[in-house]
């Protein structure tokens, strides 16, 4: 069943084992996105050090994939510097562009490229998408505040 | 029995095919769009084929042809919900014909029964979808006047137990849905109706969820303008209606201007014809108002009390079924009194966007999210809900491949 | 040659059937709204019977196929046009994408670019069609600007020698019709965009008479918001293009509201989408998009370039042939230059509408009246004209057939 | 030809040479109608006494069967009480609705039977109403202003 390559276990699984999910009261910037068609939404505060993301934490309503992907998104970014986390958000944004003709890449991605199955449901693919923009911003925020 | 669901689907050529690797599709997203019967297509093609050119202007056969087409067309729709030909104006959408009301009311100047300033007041309700709501907002922002609104009950009802607070001697217009699109509440007119025209205010219905579904008689309703979208009622896409008293489509300023809808231009200034051209600028959109019509023709056809008898017995049938699922809450009436067949619920554990992409995977086509009705979303708790909402295509079948693909769902999502 | 009349005709289905006495269909009415080929209705039909459902909002795999085949019509405008998707926005008609201009800046708070107040100007022309006409008068109306015009000079061209005078540093915006629908005449617009820009004016482009018959590149143009219709491009009635440079759309506000062009609402407040969903509020016309993108593709196969030169060199032929006839006037450029292939026209002795009438008999459609364009009618000294207009479906021979029927017609009401 | 049928003799010939053209600048009302759709204008001036109407001169500008009509019309109405012209007014109307069905009361109408044609062209029937129209107005108003 196609169904089973978007809802692959390890995604079903930080669903329901969210990672770093629960706000941190301490933060650089903190930012909140909603997916404005179905109203998904996830707010993360994230702490960045000398260029270093030192902590992510966050908070959310919705769906299976839009929710277990901000969790592995904390597990990949966290202790990476925000020059690594941009290649690593480049690489997600590319597979979910695939339209499913991309594995991605498991050195980058990690358990991220079970997202891959993601990318044949075009109307999915936002809310795979709703945390990785939610931490471009905020990456940019805390930029600016630093400066 | 003369209503045929087998019969119908004949007449709606999607049910032809197939979704995903072969299913059936079981179409559940009416309340969204409907699917369109050959009646309609065929009507349109005839109208683009045959007599295409732009009415009321030409001196020539097409044109005469083409006038002929658009206002029988406007004759049908006004017969449909007992209203004039002169009272129906057709727009784009619904959501056209509300913000026409909205800015026609802001462009009305002192002295004009519309007009607005501070100390006035819009009433609106929490069941509205954003449709019948930002466009009030809007005004109320433009004008200075104050927006307050009728809250909705633990049950899913329209409270209107402060209706003389809410409704007040201020009031100029309330605005109110006919059927919430999340709930399938049909709110009771006939107090709002009253205690509005009590104050001089006038009333606004989004008939949307209702038009489609019910034989609805303008005269009996006893609102003041009534909105309403084809493409919700198996027809055309790019037409909607607004019917409109005409003592009040008269007072009321034009909103769109531009060609048509003129007495006289000079390079500054305007006079405006009668309703209701004074409200159609421009070369009207002829081939999908006439497919409208053919829509109308269709449901007259097969009878609007039919089809309202049909999805009652659907939603009693539907009820029972889905409130017998375990871990199944219903966002709505629980039971069929004063409701449409339009069902939302949530299910513990999975979410409805989840839930929606496998019942698709099953063939089936349900609506899940805030279904543009976010304050209502907010004001019962949910975030999202799915929704399945029934026409007259659709049968006891149909909920029952409904209640097993979301019993399939629990089992699916639950394996870990 | 590539370009053949008759190969296109047959792709029009209107064309096989016959005007009054069996007559073959002169179809010269095409600056009021163009016929329309199979590829167009059949993409209306396809998108009806295979993959119509809400697009943006299902989960299900018929929403996604319509989002695909909306999104994609999009793309196909955008590519006609010489624009990005997101800066295409379909409106119901090019009457609506003007007035969504004119009101949306009649929504901007001070602060924003497009405010408009007491010292602002609006700059028109004398020869707008009503719909680029009424809605500046309206918003100038509603906001105490001053609306002020360039002139039509005696050969039917603008005048633009007092360019400064008319545009001055108080101009906000510049709106003006890039071809006469009376006239034929194309105005230039590099002085006007240069002028407009350098006092910091917006330029807004009525297309209508220009994007269906000749090659249009936005970028090249150097406008900042077009309109247009598609039914005047062989597009089905119901939409309508605004084409917007992206800043601009992003800080314009809205227009209509409603449904799918908020990010969040609250019973009193809502914020914005990006365009160009900020301005497609509700269920848009998704079969309409899909016909209007279907139209662009079967143009582009012609070739907009092909199709222009057929017309200039119809308009050559019929300019010559039409002269020729005593007692007609040309309304409008009696040469070729700068000028699209429509050509009004009088007869001493014979009103236009009697022309029409008769021309009718002879199966010739062509346009009668002031062609909603009353204060150049009244400049020009004529209270109507007759208005034969040409598409890639005429040819020569059609010609003939008009100038003939003109000459009936003079013995036929010269008989006293 | 069917055309014949629309633009019969006597039409043309009022056309040609219009009846009462020329305001008579004495008047009980003065009205302006215009036809929107085609430009079409007409200008009455009226002089009611005692419910009689003793004078109607006009000036207009239009298509064959509008001018005629407002010409035919004045041949018709002049010296007629308000309520011998109430019935002609509505005896022509009927014609005009009657789809090419009738060939219209010739007792009433005289000569402007010959407009039973228009009635087979919808979009010419507005022409032919046309003074007719801006003559129901001019009589309201001058008994308006009588009483
Ligand atoms: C130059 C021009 N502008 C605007 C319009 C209005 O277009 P529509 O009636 O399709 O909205 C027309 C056609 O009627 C036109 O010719
Ligand atoms: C209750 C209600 N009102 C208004 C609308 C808006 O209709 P449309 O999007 O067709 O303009 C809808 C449907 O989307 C609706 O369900």
């Amino acid at each position: 069943m196609e169904l089973d390559s978007l809802y692959q276990e390890v995604i079903l699984d930080h669903y329901k084992h969210p990672q770093h999910k629960g706000l941190n009261p301490v933060f650089s910037a903190q930012v909140h996105h909603v997916n404005t068609s179905c109203g998904d939404e996830v707010t993360l505060n994230v702490t960045i050090k000398d260029r270093k993301i030192t902590g992510i934490s966050w908070d959310g309503q919705g769906c299976s994939i839009s929710q277990a992907s901000v969790s592995m998104l904390t597990d990949l970014l966290i202790d990476k510097t925000l020059e690594e986390a941009e290649v690593i958000t480049h690489s997600f944004s590319e597979l979910m562009a695939s339209k499913g003709t991309s594995t991605g890449d498991a050195d980058l991605l990690e358990d991220a490229v079970a997202f891959a199955g993601v990318s044949k449901f075009p109307s999915r693919v936002k809310c795979a998408l709703l945390g990785w923009m939610a931490f471009k911003d905020a990456a940019v925020q805390s930029q600016g505040e630093s400066k | 029995m003369s209503f045929s669901v087998t019969d119908i689907r004949r007449d709606f050529p999607i049910f032809e095919r197939t979704i995903r690797d072969g299913k059936r599709l079981v179409y559940l997203d009416s309340g969204a769009t409907s699917q369109k019967p050959w009646a309609v297509i065929n009507a349109e093609t005839d109208f683009y084929t045959k007599h295409n050119a732009a009415v009321h202007r030409g001196a020539h056969q097409l044109a005469e042809e083409a006038t002929d087409a658009y206002e029988g067309a406007r004759a049908k729709v006004a017969g449909f919900i007992g209203a004039q030909p002169e009272e129906v104006i057709f727009t784009k959408s619904a959501t056209e014909s509300l913000n026409l009301v909205a800015y026609a009311m802001g462009n009305a100047e002192s002295g004009n029964r519309f007009a607005l300033g501070e100390g006035d007041e819009i009433v609106v309700s929490e069941m509205e979808h954003h449709a019948n709501l930002v466009p009030w907002q809007q005004l109320a922002k433009r004008t200075g006047a104050k927006l307050s609104w009728f809250k909705v009950t633990s049950d899913a009802r329209l409270d209107l137990t402060n209706i003389d607070e809410v409704i007040t001697p201020r009031t100029k217009v309330v605005a109110i849905t006919h059927q919430s699109n999340v709930l399938g509440t049909i709110n009771p007119l006939d107090a709002i109706v009253k205690r509005a025209h009590e104050v001089g205010a006038v009333v606004v219905l989004d008939a949307c969820q209702s038009v489609p579904h019910m034989p609805i008689d303008v005269a009996a309703l006893g609102v003041d303008f009534l909105a309403f979208s084809g493409h919700k009622a198996i027809g055309p896409t790019g037409v909607g209606i607004l019917w409109g008293r005409s003592p009040l489509l008269s007072e009321l300023p034009p909103f769109l201007t531009g060609g048509s809808m003129v007495t006289s231009v000079t390079m500054t200034d305007a006079t405006w014809a009668q309703a209701p051209q004074k409200f159609e600028a421009g070369v009207p959109n002829m081939a999908q108002a006439v497919g409208l019509g053919a829509a109308c023709n269709y449901l007259t056809s097969i009878g609007m009390q039919a089809i309202r008898d049909h999805e009652i017995a659907l939603t009693d049938y539907a009820l029972k079924k889905l409130v017998e699922i375990a871990e199944l809450n219903i966002i709505g009436p629980s039971t069929n009194e004063s409701r449409g067949s339009t069902i939302s619920f949530t299910i513990n554990e999975i979410h409805p966007h989840d839930l929606g992409q496998f019942l698709d995977s099953q063939g089936i086509a349900v609506r899940t999210g805030h279904h543009c009705a976010w304050p209502l979303a907010k004001s019962m708790n949910v975030q999202s809900t799915t929704r399945a909402s029934f026409y007259l295509y659709n049968n006891e079948e149909d909920v029952d491949v409904l209640v097993q693909g979301i019993q399939s769902a629990q089992k699916y999502f639950g394996r870990f």
